[in-house]
């Protein structure tokens, strides 16, 4: 079986430096993947090329096999990747529903609807609300569904930007440091979100630096260091692997 | 009472028909577009529309849709090419495809008679016509406003990545905005032309595309009324300020700058600010 | 008649350069579009023209002395207008609309102070003078106005690259925030950019002044748009890019009256504008620095 | 803000108290004939002729209702400036004839805003007498618009024939503002008397509004050595083609013919003796040589300290003669009776010389050719035998 995304030597660069070089690996289905480095190892990059918010200078992004580089962000979406973002990206003037429903895929109301406010509308918003309502349940967010996302707490807004991503119906998701600024207890429930998507049919690519929640629901683990993939494996080989400790002690060092 | 209103006959007119103009760049500053192409898409619904009813015979309704078709398209033409451009570029863009299509109007002397202009075009326009048709734009864009597309403009105006992350295009949603834009100017342009009985390609050029940029600025860019409001006081300062020739110029400068500094919600804001004044 | 176009064009466009660059400056540094560039310039030829008239200064102190003035009011524009809308983190909108308005009152001035008549500097030596060069008839003038140009440029060039202030003005250019964690005093720095800029607009109305004998409140509106030209044909904060865009403008200007027809002058300047932007959307010169925008 | 509403009511006490004090003094015996004076006094070049006109305009006004011409009639100018801005004209209009209920419209500056706004006059049936509307057909859009300001078409042809005998003119080329109506309609008229004189037309260049450096089209006009260069400029743009041309060495024997808006003192002022030699026709010069003409210069330049140029001299006639009209309807409010009356004068002595109506109602007067003196800057009158 084809896994579900493989990137082959994939790169990026900025003017002359090196954000990626070679990067391959693969997302088996239904896996959660963690993705690791020190800071400035081309993280954010990767999930950036992956997402279709950027595109790769060099390599092949295979989605199901087929060749996705370079394609928008939006069109990638609709292909069943979505994402959450490091900094969170959600529309502060928004309440947490609407930024929710943003990115439905259940189909929204047609123009002569919303022109002529057919009855129709109606029911479609309704429609749509009661799936936002939810994903925010899901998210454990449901009690905000009528603020404003400026004005929420910074675990219940990344926790919103989860039930947005998982909106969009994806296959693949990618979680951008979910976990940072959350509280302890916060973190708890996030892990079993996470390790319940698999079971949803998602596959997970988690970029976080919270050690416990990547050893602790990931199947797999990828290292990057300056660009490079330097280790890939079970959490285990590669907590040990001296290539690893040592692009961290390095990283720390400087 | 009937010499009053015709006293103020076309300053009722042009409040009206500015405040409908100004809607059409009210839906791009809600995703965040300075376009200046106003005055380009309201020569082309201009000209074509008095072109119908002056040589081809048409009446009046026919050709305003006309004009409101051409325009769109011209609009969806230029907003496939200039709507890639980032911020201030795409606002240049704007601004020259408006000075070409006034140039081209200058030089084509048999279509729009040059720099003499075109008279004696039929006076069309009623204000009962652009009362109801400012009326009709102000619901489609509050019906829309209201309405699962009016938050992904909102959401387009605070971030674009985040809207096409969640899988929508917003290429093709601005471009369908801007297309509507278009269709304002165009309405605009024919209605214009069939008003005053003259018209001449300086009436659109960067000056027009400014004012009417300006308008919903100065009202509010968030608001429904925020148009209207800063048309119509586009339109009626100069005439309340006539008691002082000279210094007019500066008073409708100073008011301008004083609403861009005093009031950030433009002139809507007033009244809150008012009360909050008076509360504290 | 093709090195009198040359000329022609060049000491046009050297002109249109002095202006453009200061625009530029103040979008380069600052990211903001100063729509009262304008009218800056109307009141720099204003100025100059009333020390020479009136004071009867030699031409040099008139040049300065509109410099000076044009400075200040550039300074003006940021104290009343760019600083206050950039603290309350007003849309940038705001501050195009807030130069219009502010060249509104500008302009309403000097028809309050000078009359709506077009008047023109008094004679003086410069003015006839003239060399023939490969049959083409250079004025001193001209002479003096790209001279100027390129003086000007040169001194802007050594300010930026040499001085602590130039390192400080392109600290803040690259960030404001870091030009703040490592000490610049922003504010101050802001200042004086809009002053250089404002000074440059001022200086450029005097040269424009003298070349063409032509000074009314309205001057500053066609060389606005000439200045967004530039500054697009450049790219939007490249100081290089508006010396190399003025003058390219200044001749496809020339060349668009031997070529198309004189009908169309403008239009073929604001259509290679689009074209330029269809094909290299961040302008013909894009750099590191215009990505900012 | 508080400041404004406070002045602006301040200005209308005063005015009210103005307006009482003289309707006390001419209590009963005094009739006011209201008469809207639209001339744009902003809005760039127009403001140029505007308040030439305006003060022209103002001084007729005060001179005859100090001089008790219309016995107990006396004549109030209600000014409003357009800004140049055509929806501000009619604006205007509306409001003085249905507010203001003026009896006559003087003006506006502009042929653009004539076109637009001289209709809403002729529909309520108020005269309209213009006095720098140059463009063609202006008059035909109805029976109550008149002009002082003499259209191109009654000059050119001749001022161009005399170009020819006396200087043997065989090539010419015309350049003209594309964007102003006023320039391009003097440019479609001299168009039309190059053909019909049989010259060889070797190049036409245009400009827009604002442009200043005219070297690139003179450069190539002085590559197609015509005999003269023709001018469809307004006073600035001409004074700046003459100086331009002379800095590019043009030669000498080449001959500059202008127009109308070229008379002006401007031209003088901004061309020096560049201007010297060029040809132009007109209705009126500064130093035309009547009694009624050097009078009104007089009592203009002592008035303003300025000299009044065409335009002014022009709206100095158009306001005598609405004053005659008035004084021979005997009415204030009647603007029919005064539009009839109006129609009637043909023999009025003006400063631009005897004046009457054509049939449509344009003014006819003989049309002078003059020649500009660069050194002592005044235009002399050609000897046209």
């Amino acid at each position: 079986m084809t896994p579900l995304l493989e990137l082959r030597s994939v790169s990026r660069h900025f003017g002359g430096v090196a954000a990626l070089s070679n990067v391959s690996f693969s997302l088996p289905r239904g896996a959660v993947i963690g993705l690791i480095g020190p800071n400035g190892s081309g993280k954010t990059t990767l999930m950036n090329v992956i997402s279709g918010v950027d595109a790769p200078t060099d390599g092949a992004i295979l989605l199901d096999g087929a060749p996705v580089q370079g394609l928008p962000a939006n069109l990638l979406a609709r292909r069943g990747i979505a994402r959450t973002f490091q900094h969170i990206r959600l529309i502060p003037d928004l309440t947490a529903l609407q930024n929710v429903t943003l990115a439905l895929r259940t189909p929204s109301a047609g123009a002569l609807d919303i022109l002529l406010r057919l009855p129709r509308l109606g029911r479609i918003e309704r429609d749509r609300r009661a799936c936002g309502l939810k994903l925010l349940d899901q998210v454990g967010a449901g009690q905000h569904a009528d603020t404003l996302a400026g004005g929420l707490s910074y675990g219940d807004r990344r926790r919103i930007e989860i039930a947005r991503a998982l909106a969009s119906e994806p296959r693949l998701l990618l979680l951008d440091e979910p976990a940072a600024g959350m509280t302890h207890s916060e973190r708890t429930s996030l892990r079993d979100l996470i390790a319940g998507l698999p079971e949803r049919g998602l596959t997970v690519l988690l970029v976080e630096h919270d050690m416990d929640l990547v050893m602790g629901v990931c199947d797999e683990i990828h290292v990057l260091n300056q660009g490079n993939s330097i280790a890939s494996g079970k959490p285990e080989a590669v907590r040990s692997d001296p290539k690893v400790i040592e692009a961290y002690l390095g990283a720390e060092d400087a | 009472m009937t010499d009053l209103f015709y006293a103020y006959h076309n300053v009722i007119d042009l409040c009206l028909l500015n405040s409908m103009l100004a809607f059409g760049c009210f839906i791009l500053l809600g995703v965040n577009l300075f376009s200046l192409a106003t005055g380009g898409l309201m020569a082309i619904g201009a000209y074509l529309s008095i072109w119908l009813t002056m040589q081809q015979g048409w009446s009046f309704a026919p050709a305003l849709t006309a004009a409101l078709v051409a325009a769109s398209l011209a609009a969806f033409g230029l907003g496939s090419l200039v709507l890639r451009l980032r911020g201030d570029y795409f606002t240049m863009a704007t601004l020259a495809f408006t000075e070409v299509v006034r140039i081209i109007a200058l030089n084509w002397d048999s279509v729009t008679g040059g720099a003499l202009g075109v008279f004696g075009i039929p006076q069309l326009t009623e204000t009962w016509q652009l009362a109801g048709l400012l009326a009709l734009v102000i619901y489609l864009i509050w019906a829309v406003r209201h309405s699962a597309v009016g938050e992904r403009m909102r959401a387009i105006a605070a971030d674009e990545l985040a809207v096409s992350t969640a899988g929508h295009d917003v290429a093709r949603f601005k471009l369908a905005l801007f297309t509507a834009s278009g269709a304002i100017a165009g309405l605009g342009g024919g209605l214009a032309a069939h008003l005053n009985m003259f018209i001449a390609p300086g009436d659109f050029g960067f000056l027009r595309s400014v004012d009417t940029v300006i308008a919903p600025v100065l009202g509010g860019v968030w608001n429904l009324a925020g148009p209207v409001i800063g048309a119509s006081v586009l339109v009626v300062l100069p005439e309340a300020l006539r008691f002082s020739a000279q210094m007019r110029e500066i008073l409708i400068g100073v008011t301008m700058l004083a609403v861009v500094l005093f009031l950030p919600a433009g002139l809507v804001g007033l009244p809150k600010l008012s009360r909050r004044r008076a509360a504290s | 008649m093709l090195v009198q176009q040359l000329v022609n064009g060049v000491s046009l466009g050297a002109i249109y350069a002095v202006f453009a660059i200061g625009f530029t400056l103040v979008f380069g540094v600052m990211n903001v579009l100063n729509l009262s560039q304008g009218a800056v310039f109307m009141w720099g030829a204003y100025v100059g023209l009333e020390v020479v008239r009136t004071l009867a200064l030699p031409l040099p102190l008139a040049i300065l002395a509109a410099a000076t003035a044009a400075g200040l009011l550039g300074v003006l524009s940021e104290v009343l207008v760019f600083r206050p809308l950039q603290r309350r983190g007003a849309h940038r909108w705001m501050g195009m609309v807030g130069g219009l308005a502010l060249a509104r009152i500008l302009i309403g001035l000097a028809q309050e102070i000078f009359g709506t008549q077009v008047v023109r500097y008094p004679d003086n030596a410069l003015a006839g003078a003239a060399l023939e060069l490969l049959g083409a008839r250079l004025q001193l003038l001209q002479i003096v106005a790209i001279g100027a140009a390129l003086l000007m440029v040169i001194a802007l060039a050594a300010l930026l690259r040499y001085t602590n202030v130039g390192r400080a003005i392109r600290t803040v250019a690259f960030s404001e925030n870091v030009a703040r964690l490592v000490g610049v005093p922003v504010d101050r720095i802001r200042l004086m950019t809009f002053f250089v800029s404002g000074a440059l607009a001022g200086g450029a109305g005097v040269l424009w002044s003298l070349l063409f004998q032509s000074v009314s409140p309205f001057m500053g509106d066609g060389i606005l748009l000439k200045g967004l030209t530039v500054l697009i044909l450049g790219g939007l904060g490249n100081i290089v890019g508006a010396l190399v865009g003025g003058v390219l403008l200044g001749l496809v200007e020339v060349a668009s009256v031997v070529v198309v027809g004189s009908g169309y002058r403008d239009a073929v300047g604001f259509g290679i504008v689009l074209l330029i932007l269809l094909t290299r959307p961040t302008g013909l010169f894009a750099t590191r620095e215009t990505t900012r925008a | 803000m508080a400041s404004v509403t406070l002045s602006r009511r301040a200005v209308l006490t005063i005015g009210g108290a103005v307006a009482l004090s003289g309707s006390a003094v001419f209590a009963q015996t005094t009739r006011v004939a209201k008469i809207g004076l639209v001339q744009s006094t902003t809005g760039g070049s127009a403001a140029l002729y505007g308040i030439q006109q305006k003060q022209a305009i103002e001084l007729a006004f005060a001179e005859i209702n100090a001089a008790n011409t219309l016995k107990d009639i006396k004549l109030e100018a209600i000014h409003a400036d357009d800004g140049a801005d055509r929806g501000q004209t009619v604006n205007i209009f509306q409001r003085l004839i249905r507010q203001d209920k003026v009896v006559a419209i003087l003006g506006p500056t502009l042929s653009n805003s004539a076109f637009a706004a001289d209709p809403i006059a002729q529909q309520a049936g108020i005269p309209v007498i213009a006095s720098s509307n140059t463009a063609p057909n202006l008059t035909k859009m109805g029976d109550f618009i008149f002009r002082t300001s003499i259209p191109e078409d009654q000059v050119f042809p001749t001022v161009l024939r005399y170009a020819v005998q006396k200087r043997g003119i065989k090539k010419v080329a015309l350049i003209y503002g594309l964007d102003d109506a006023l320039t391009r309609g003097a440019h479609d008229v001299q168009k039309k008397a190059v053909t019909e004189l049989g010259l060889e037309q070797v190049g036409i260049e245009s400009y827009q509004r604002g442009d200043v450096d005219f070297s690139a089209q003179l450069t190539k006009i002085r590559e197609q050595k015509p005999d003269a260069v023709i001018l469809g400029t307004l006073a600035e743009e001409a004074a700046a083609i003459l100086r331009q041309a002379r800095q590019l060495g043009f030669d000498d024997k080449i001959t500059f013919i202008g127009c109308n808006a070229n008379i002006s003192a401007k031209l003088f002022d901004l061309a020096g003796p560049a201007a010297d030699g060029i040809i132009v026709g007109a209705s009126w010069f500064e130093g035309y040589d009547s009694p009624r003409s050097k009078a009104f210069v007089a009592a203009y330049q002592k008035r303003y300290g300025s000299s009044p140029d065409i335009y002014a001299a022009q709206g100095y006639d158009a306001a005598y003669l609405l004053a005659e009209a008035i004084r021979r309807a005997d009415d204030v409010t009647n603007s029919r009776l005064t539009r009839d009356k109006l129609a009637s004068i043909s023999d009025f002595e003006g400063v631009l010389g005897r004046f009457g109506w054509s049939a449509d109602r344009d003014a006819t007067v003989q049309p002078k050719v003059l020649i500009g003196d660069g050194k002592s800057k005044v235009f002399v009158a050609a000897a046209t035998s």
